[in-house]
């Protein structure tokens, strides 16, 4: 194992170098290629990790104030293999990507800072004491912000990668913090040590707080969401795959393994405050996503709903790990972790297929898109199967997640104490209300990008993205395809991966080809491999069947029917907006739409209208009810700090004789 | 020997520089040949000190280096090298004439020995005199082109930093004064080590209040709020290489002098007392530098707030017990070697832009792509992000006040370092990025005066991920004499 | 004998103090150099007495030199910068008379009630002028703070340096005189450097208000 | 063997009588309208008619538009087939279970929405917009219903929860019981596009949403859908009478009992369809933007069913 890593740290050590000596051409190819190896020995290497269930550990003599200590384990497995999968795709990806930025932006910046940014994620799941995963923590937000601030010629960019790095500061802060307590004050005492203390430790809430806010600040949960619809779609494509796919999954995986790991669970509240800023998280990613016209931003929100569902997982997990329901929290653990790989795989696709609509049109606007299906079929087909994952669509891997999800859900019922018991339905008709209105979601973001007919010229003139491309879709596409179909393989083997948890009783139960989960709460089961074969069957056998009874196979190809009108203009087609409008309607309490119709009318008669003109926007009130408050208390504090410097020689002495006299007050007073 | 190097080739280059009238540019080059002795001498010094020599020199012991000294001796002749090579008078064109360039040289060389002077000096009323000369020098560099802001600034400035450095004399006076009335009077009384062999049996009640003679006196050299009101304005308007040399030792030398004294003070009444006030001035120039970053529009201001900024983390860590002081320390070399790099290159953005505003600098990464890199990288280094070895210093810092149990301190710094993080990083992406204004030639010019910027990058990513083991030596030597 | 010593230095330390707040009531800058020579002489004295009693010749010295830089030398420089410059006169204090001589009046009882361990400490004769000599301080740190005129604050910071020699000669009979000679060395540099400053000031903004240097803020 | 035999009878059941049922409610609407109707065999004929003529697709679609009929048709029978119609326990549970039932609707739904606005027809896109409005807003009742079943039977298999019911009949009385059932009587209506929620005899452009999707459909295509979605309507029907009232439904594999359970179903299902019809002719079609009124009315019910059973457990 130990191998693998150095083999890996080397791939993408000399994967940056070569990105950074090569020229354009070379130093992008051979710099994709040190990411994809690099990323496929990770791959491996969590593969190797969960198989073998051995353990890999290293300390490195690093001359900083104490050691440098890296592990693998079976936590760190499912990581490792989401990075090196999504990594891996993503390098591919890139290598066709980044050539459009040839000569406008810096190629080999960015593809230093690629590898830089694997390497990092790569390391910080091995990290095995506090100094090590604190210092990768930081490196990976620099290295992530500078690849945010790629297209630095955009305002936008500026903007959202100031967001990142302000509120990724905060999480850091938060997480500084929460280490010192936790490790009371030794930062290089190895995670065996503190897992050892911490059950004695007298601030466990205050560091369960600290954990939650450092890492929903990574992560992406209500309310440190805001940095994510900005920061993902200014980033190049290949790059907020990475990061909606891999970046955002350290603060889950950083949560896990502090809160469950090291802390070993806590109290009921600490679930429950989990699994409602998760329930939060969820509906309002989605909603959110439903008004956004731009596919990136879009994807970004449902980066937000999403990381909601995994931690409604790890939430309930915890949950019943305070009542001691010990195979139900292992449950929702597992459920969590596999919704974490799925929305890996299908997110990185969905933002590669982004990438490449991007890459084609030159526009993010959905509202200029359509007819791409005809002009870009492989990216279509590719972009099909996430939106259809994402919407947890049979037999896809977004199911296969959110059917255990709902299953530990279930399981809620056998908290003893009613009124917390009754937070949990709560929270299932809100997780199907999530899944039903992502599915209304990729219905829009699917249709209105892909088909009918092209809205604008460029979308016209679209043309398919080159094989690297496709190729990097294609492996993410598989894999959702793969992970879908055999959750009876990947759940038991991701509980095996919990089983080094070792407060966790996991109870294996056997798997066969389909999934019964036979937990103490409730019995249900699911086979996809079976459902998905049944599907087959059937659509196989309908033509058949028309076949039999002899149904007519003469198709016509004609207009579409337009109630009489003779030319159909891409005008008349459903749009974005008005395709989310019901559900606007519906959720108006929520959006609060600000509205501004002006009427022109003629100047002779006011039964004569000339334009009208109608704006609505839809504010997200976090920004307006939280951020911008803060903001403005640290602008008016600022405002009154700067008159401190008036400029006025007299108000300056008049300090110091007013601190001299303040401090020998103070002298006085202390003992 | 040292110390004749040390001190002496300052004065040697500060007297040709006046003696050779008009100014000649063999002369800037002469000085900046000079600049290397005391840094060799610095780097001998600290090697003799590493194998545990205490060295003196003169009657009475006049100069006197011990760790402390050693390692201010290092960043004070590095700064003033750094200083001497990238000041007005070597290049061609730099905006300066030929007495302006000569005044430079002349004061620069003074200043430096002025420095040097006040942390070998064994008396510590030598070491005010030095520090009291340090503002006439410097004052004097302030104004080097007269403009209306650059007199106001030396105006404030010199008022300021003489009425501060009065009233630690007046800390010196009562020291002398408890010490007199209680160990009997000497010739050697005033110097610090029988200050602190006799600290023991002085009267605690007078030497607090000299303490607090002393700290707001140095505090206002060191630009510890509230009497760092001279700093932005003199940092902002003084000639770069000087606010580099401010800023970036003066400051420190300040520091020592704080250090020095509570050093003594602690072996009379115990570290609680000098603790609390220094957590209290630390405290406050940390939130007034890291609200007033918020609103900052003046790049070279905003480096100045950082360096109270700093300042004041430098002053919590001396108040966090070994562990905070060897944070302290460390946190101060990076301090020194950050801060000069960030003026000169804030000096050849200026020098590009003729502004010294941040909204009319910007585009920074198309016309000067490797001064934009350095510029980044130091800004990511005072904003406390690794690589740097301002994150390991903060770093350190933030769990020496872990462990001295004062937790909610370090949670109240955690929040104003990320505010002034937050602030820093935004100004620095407004200089950085958009669209340079049309009359602003692109590319970059002189590129050999950034390879000292190169060397502080070096150094910074260095103490970022490691700590070389001389440096460790001499900062737990330095501990070693604060915290007995 | 030590009565009469205690006597003459408290006397002598009231004169000081009384020189100083002449600052505050009188409104031209010749006044104000007259009275800080004449604290100088005073001062002078002080050492001289200090000197005599103590039977210390060093202090003789340190009385001459006090008495040939502060109440001849610098009064002299002063003279000349009020030539150009004197005709400006402290018009509008930021505080008005009455109520800057009732806050020095505060200063000097905050300044008593600081000097009590010092006071309570010392056997010296002269010990009861030390308050008064840290009076003089906090006054002249107030003064430099509540006026206009760079030649005020000049005049100010003098006399703040004057309120430190008084207070070293009451408490220690005057610090070691390497100290001694590098503070002269140093005052007389300072003050001319402020010289300069004031001069330049005056030719860039075409007087010596200091309020209107209030461009650099924020 | 004979096991899996009466599984695949119950798919060829549930196809043949499906179009009957629709054609039956209609039949009943007619008469309860005083009109003569026509009669309940009409469907047939219609798809009869449908498989003969020749389809017409719109030059702008792409194979989402023609790959749609079949998508849907086999979610809507892989549903058929999970669904316990005839016989318990099921042989298939372990395929899926009600969760599973749940998303291959929404499957259903997701390619039809797509095929809707694949043609660039505004009409399409109206009716995928409204569809998916309703699909979502269905889906936390039916969540929420399925929850309160479960925490009865214990599972969330379906033969399971039916098996649950017969063994113990009383519980099909108790108020979390009951609140259910009717909790998912209207989403019933609301998925499979009855009156109130949709008008499915209408092509007012205003109101369709169904239809509106189809509406460039013909031939083949159009059968498939029709088809589809009236086995849709049976299998919810049926999937609704055996959860809440699973008498008669055959246990064991002799042909008494599966004829009883034929006998028992189809009477389940005429009362059901007099009850649809009946309230078809008594209500008018709700404004689209007063839909969600009554889909939070259902969640609520189901919220109460929760909460009962929560409390009388």
């Amino acid at each position: 194992m130990g191998t693998l890593v150095t083999g890996a740290i080397v791939c993408y050590l000399a994967g940056a170098l070569a990105a950074l000596l090569g020229n354009d051409r070379w130093g992008r190819i051979l710099g994709a290629w040190g990411a994809a190896s690099g990323a496929a020995i990770s791959l491996a290497l969590g593969m190797v990790a969960l198989a073998s269930g051995s353990v890999f550990s290293a300390v490195f003599d690093f001359p900083s104030l104490t050691g440098f200590a890296l592990r693998i384990d079976g936590l760190s497995a499912p990581f490792l293999i989401l990075t090196g999968l999504v990594g891996a795709a993503s390098a591919v990806y890139g290598a066709g990507y980044s050539a459009a930025y040839t000569g406008v932006y810096s190629l080999r910046k960015l593809g230093a800072l690629f590898n830089l940014l694997l390497l990092t994620l790569t390391l910080q799941v091995m990290a095995d004491n506090a100094l090590t995963f604190l210092l990768l923590w930081e490196a990976m937000s620099l290295v992530a912000y500078l690849l945010v601030l790629t297209e630095h010629r955009e305002p936008a960019t500026i903007r959202a990668a100031n967001w990142y790095i302000a509120i990724t500061h905060v999480g850091f802060a938060a997480l500084l913090a929460m280490f010192f307590l936790l490790s009371a004050g030794d930062l290089s005492a190895a995670f065996d040590t503190l897992r050892a203390n911490a059950p004695v430790l007298t601030q466990r809430n205050a560091i369960f707080i600290l954990a939650l806010l450092g890492f929903s600040a990574k992560a992406g949960l209500i309310p440190l969401h805001v940095w994510l619809p900005m920061a993902h779609p200014v980033a190049p494509s290949h790059v907020s795959a990475l990061l909606s796919g891999v970046v955002i999954k350290m603060g889950v995986y950083g949560f896990c393994r502090i809160v469950l790991d090291l802390m070993g669970g806590g109290s009921a509240w600490w679930g429950g405050l989990t699994l409602a800023l998760g329930v939060a998280s969820a509906l309002f990613g989605v909603l959110y996503a439903l008004m956004e016209h731009d596919l990136k931003r879009l994807l970004a929100y449902h980066s937000v709903e999403n990381i909601g569902i995994i931690f409604i997982g790890i939430g309930a997990g915890l949950m019943f790990q305070s009542y001691g329901l010990m195979s139900l929290a292992a449950l929702g653990f597992v459920a969590a972790l596999y919704h974490t790989i799925n929305h890996a795989c299908f997110k990185g696709l969905l933002f590669l297929g982004a990438g490449s609509v991007l890459h084609a049109t030159g526009t993010r606007n959905m509202e200029e898109m359509g007819g791409l299906i005809k002009r870009m079929p492989r990216t279509a087909l590719m972009f099909l199967i996430g939106a259809a994952s994402i919407s947890a669509l049979p037999p896809l891997n977004g199911f296969a997640s959110e059917w255990l999800i709902f299953q530990t859900l279930l399981g809620g019922s056998h908290i003893p104490e009613p009124a917390v018991a009754l937070m949990i339905p709560i929270a299932v008709a809100l997780l199907a209300l999530t899944g039903g209105l992502a599915m209304a979601c990729f219905v829009k973001a699917f249709g209105i990008t892909f088909l009918a007919i092209p809205r604008s010229h460029a979308a016209e003139q679209a043309h398919e993205s080159p094989f690297s491309m496709q190729a990097g879709m294609g492996i993410l596409g598989l894999a959702c395809i793969g992970l879908g179909l055999t959750p009876f393989f990947v759940v038991p083997v991701l509980g095996r991966a919990l089983a080094g948890l070792d407060r966790l009783a996991w109870e294996t139960t056997v798997f066969s080809l389909t999934l019964p989960l036979n937990t103490p709460a409730t019995f249900g089961s699911m086979s996809s491999p079976l459902l998905a074969a049944g599907l087959l069957i059937l659509l196989g056998l309908i033509p058949l069947a028309l076949w039999v009874i002899g149904a007519n196979r003469r198709t016509r190809v004609g207009d579409t029917w337009g109630c009489g009108r003779i030319a159909q203009t891409p005008r008349m087609q459903y749009t974005a907006t008005a395709f989310a409008e019901p559900l606007r309607r519906v959720f108006a309490e929520l959006y609060r739409p600000t509205k501004d119709l002006s009427i022109d009318f003629h100047p002779e008669s006011k039964y004569f209208v000339q334009s009208i003109e109608y704006q609505s926007e839809i504010h997200p009130w976090f920004e307006k009810l939280l951020y911008q408050p803060l903001i403005g208390i640290f602008h008016r504090i600022a405002d009154r700090v700067r008159w401190i410097q008036a400029g006025w020689l007299g108000l300056y002495l008049t300090y110091m004789l007013v601190g001299l006299i303040a401090l020998l007050v103070l002298a006085w007073w202390t003992p | 020997m040292i110390f004749v190097l040390l001190l002496l080739t300052p004065l040697l280059a500060a007297a040709t520089a006046a003696l050779v009238k008009p100014y000649r540019a063999w002369v800037g080059w002469l000085c900046a040949a000079l600049s290397f002795a005391p840094l060799g001498a610095a780097l001998w010094l600290s090697a003799r000190v590493l194998e545990g020599e205490v060295l003196t020199w003169g009657p009475g012991e006049f100069l006197r280096a011990d760790g402390l000294s050693a390692l201010l001796v290092l960043c004070v002749s590095f700064v003033a090298a750094l200083a001497a090579w990238l000041g007005p008078g070597l290049a061609v064109e730099d905006g300066y004439d030929a007495a302006e360039r000569r005044s430079y040289r002349v004061f620069s060389n003074l200043f430096a020995f002025t420095m040097l002077l006040a942390v070998t000096a064994h008396n510590v009323g030598v070491m005010w005199v030095a520090v009291e000369a340090t503002t006439i020098t410097s004052a004097m560099l302030i104004p080097l082109h007269i403009t209306k802001a650059s007199v106001e600034a030396s105006w404030k400035y010199i008022l300021i930093g003489s009425v501060g450095i009065a009233l630690a004399f007046v800390g010196t006076v009562l020291a002398y004064f408890d010490f007199v009335n209680l160990a009997g009077e000497q010739a050697s009384a005033l110097n610090w080590t029988s200050l602190l062999h006799s600290a023991p049996v002085l009267h605690d009640e007078v030497l607090k209040l000299a303490f607090v003679f002393v700290l707001i006196g140095y505090g206002t050299k060191a630009g510890l709020a509230p009497m760092h009101t001279w700093l932005p304005d003199a940092h902002s308007e003084s000639p770069s290489a000087l606010s580099a040399m401010m800023s970036g030792v003066l400051l420190a030398v300040a520091i020592y002098a704080i250090l020095r004294w509570k050093i003594v003070v602690d072996a009379a009444v115990g570290p609680a007392f000098t603790n609390r006030l220094l957590i209290a001035l630390g405290l406050l120039s940390l939130a007034i530098a890291a609200f007033t970053l918020i609103g900052q529009r003046n790049y070279k201001r905003m480096l100045a707030y950082s360096s109270i900024e700093h300042t004041g983390l430098t002053c919590l860590g001396l108040a966090l017990g070994p562990l905070g002081i060897f944070a302290a320390m460390l946190h101060l070399v990076n301090h020194t070697v950050t801060k000069s790099m960030m003026f000169l290159l804030a000096g050849r953005v200026q020098q590009r832009y003729r502004s010294t505003e941040i909204a009319e600098v910007p585009g920074l990464v198309r016309t000067m792509p490797v001064t934009a890199g350095f510029f980044a990288a130091g800004m990511f280094a005072i904003a406390g992000l690794p690589p740097f070895g301002l994150f390991i210093s903060e770093f350190a810092l933030v769990r020496a006040g872990f462990a001295a149990g004062r937790g909610w301190l370090m949670g109240v710094v955690l929040v104003l370092l990320v505010v002034a993080f937050i602030a820093l990083v935004t100004h620095l992406n407004r200089m950085l990025y958009g669209d340079p204004p049309a009359p602003i030639p692109v590319g970059e010019r002189q590129l050999w005066a950034l390879a000292p910027a190169g060397l502080c990058v070096v150094i910074l990513v260095i103490l970022g991920l490691t700590l070389p083991s001389p440096v460790s030596r001499l900062l737990n030597k330095i501990v070693e004499i604060a915290a007995p | 004998m030590n009565s009469l010593f205690s006597q003459l230095a408290v006397l002598g330390s009231s004169l000081t103090l009384i020189f100083g707040l002449m600052l505050l009531w009188h409104r031209s800058v010749h006044a104000y150099t007259t009275a800080f020579a004449w604290q100088s002489v005073v001062l002078a004295g002080i050492v001289a007495v200090v000197a005599y009693f103590e039977r210390d010749p060093e202090l003789y010295f340190v009385a001459a030199m006090l008495l040939w830089l502060k109440a001849w030398f610098i009064p002299r420089l002063l003279r000349r910068m009020e030539e150009p410059l004197g005709a400006e006169q402290e018009l509008q204090p930021y505080v008005n008379t009455a109520t800057s001589l009732l806050i020095s009046g505060l200063l000097v009882l905050f300044a008593y009630a600081v000097c009590r361990p010092l006071v309570a400490l010392s056997h010296l004769p002269t010990r009861a002028g030390m308050p008064l000599a840290l009076g003089l301080i906090f006054v002249s740190l107030f003064v430099i703070a509540s006026r206009k005129k760079a030649l005020t604050q000049v005049i100010g910071f003098l006399m703040l340096e004057n309120g430190i020699a008084l207070l070293a000669v009451l408490g220690t009979y005057g610090i070691p005189l390497v100290v001694e000679i590098g503070v002269f060395l140093d005052l007389l540099l300072g003050f001319m450097v402020m010289q300069l400053f004031v001069y330049r000031i005056h030719e860039t903004f075409e007087s010596i208000d200091v309020e209107q240097l209030g461009r650099l803020r924020h | 063997m004979s096991g899996w035999l009466v599984e695949f009878f119950q798919i060829v059941f549930a196809l043949a009588l499906a179009p009957g049922l629709v054609g039956l409610i209609r039949w009943i609407k007619a008469r309860l309208q005083s009109r003569l109707g026509a009669p309940p065999w009409q469907p047939y004929r219609e798809l009869g008619k449908l498989f003969h003529k020749e389809a017409v697709v719109s030059k702008n679609a792409s194979w989402i538009f023609r790959f749609a009929p079949y998508a849907v048709s086999a979610s809507t029978l892989a549903i058929a087939f999970l669904v316990p119609v005839l016989v318990v326990p099921r042989r298939l549970d372990m395929v899926g279970d009600l969760f599973v039932v749940v998303y291959l609707l929404l499957l259903g739904t997701f390619w039809l929405a797509l095929a809707g606005l694949d043609p660039g027809s505004a009409f399409g896109g109206m009716g995928s917009s409204r569809e998916v409005t309703v699909a979502a807003l269905a889906e936390p009742t039916t969540a929420t219903a399925i929850f309160s079943l479960a925490l009865g039977a214990g599972s969330t298999n379906l033969g399971a929860i039916v098996v649950a019911a017969l063994n113990d009949p009383w519980t099909v009385l108790t108020p979390g019981h009951l609140l259910a059932f009717a909790a998912l009587f209207i989403v019933a209506i609301a998925e499979t596009g009855r009156l109130p929620v949709d008008n499915p005899s209408t092509h007012l452009e205003l109101t369709m949403i169904h239809e509106a999707m189809i509406l460039e459909y013909s031939g083949r295509y159009l059968a498939l859908l029709e088809w589809a979605s009236w086995l849709k309507l049976f299998v919810f029907l049926s999937l609704l009478a055996n959860l809440f009232f699973p008498w008669g439904i055959a246990t064991t594999l002799t042909p008494g009992a599966l004829s009883w359970a034929i006998v028992t179903l189809l009477v389940k299902l005429a009362l059901l369809a007099v009850v649809i019809a009946v309230m078809e002719t008594r209500v008018a079609k709700l404004r689209l933007f007063r839909v969600p009124e009554l889909l939070t009315a259902s969640f609520v019910l189901a919220l109460l069913a929760i909460t009962s059973s929560f409390l009388l457990r």
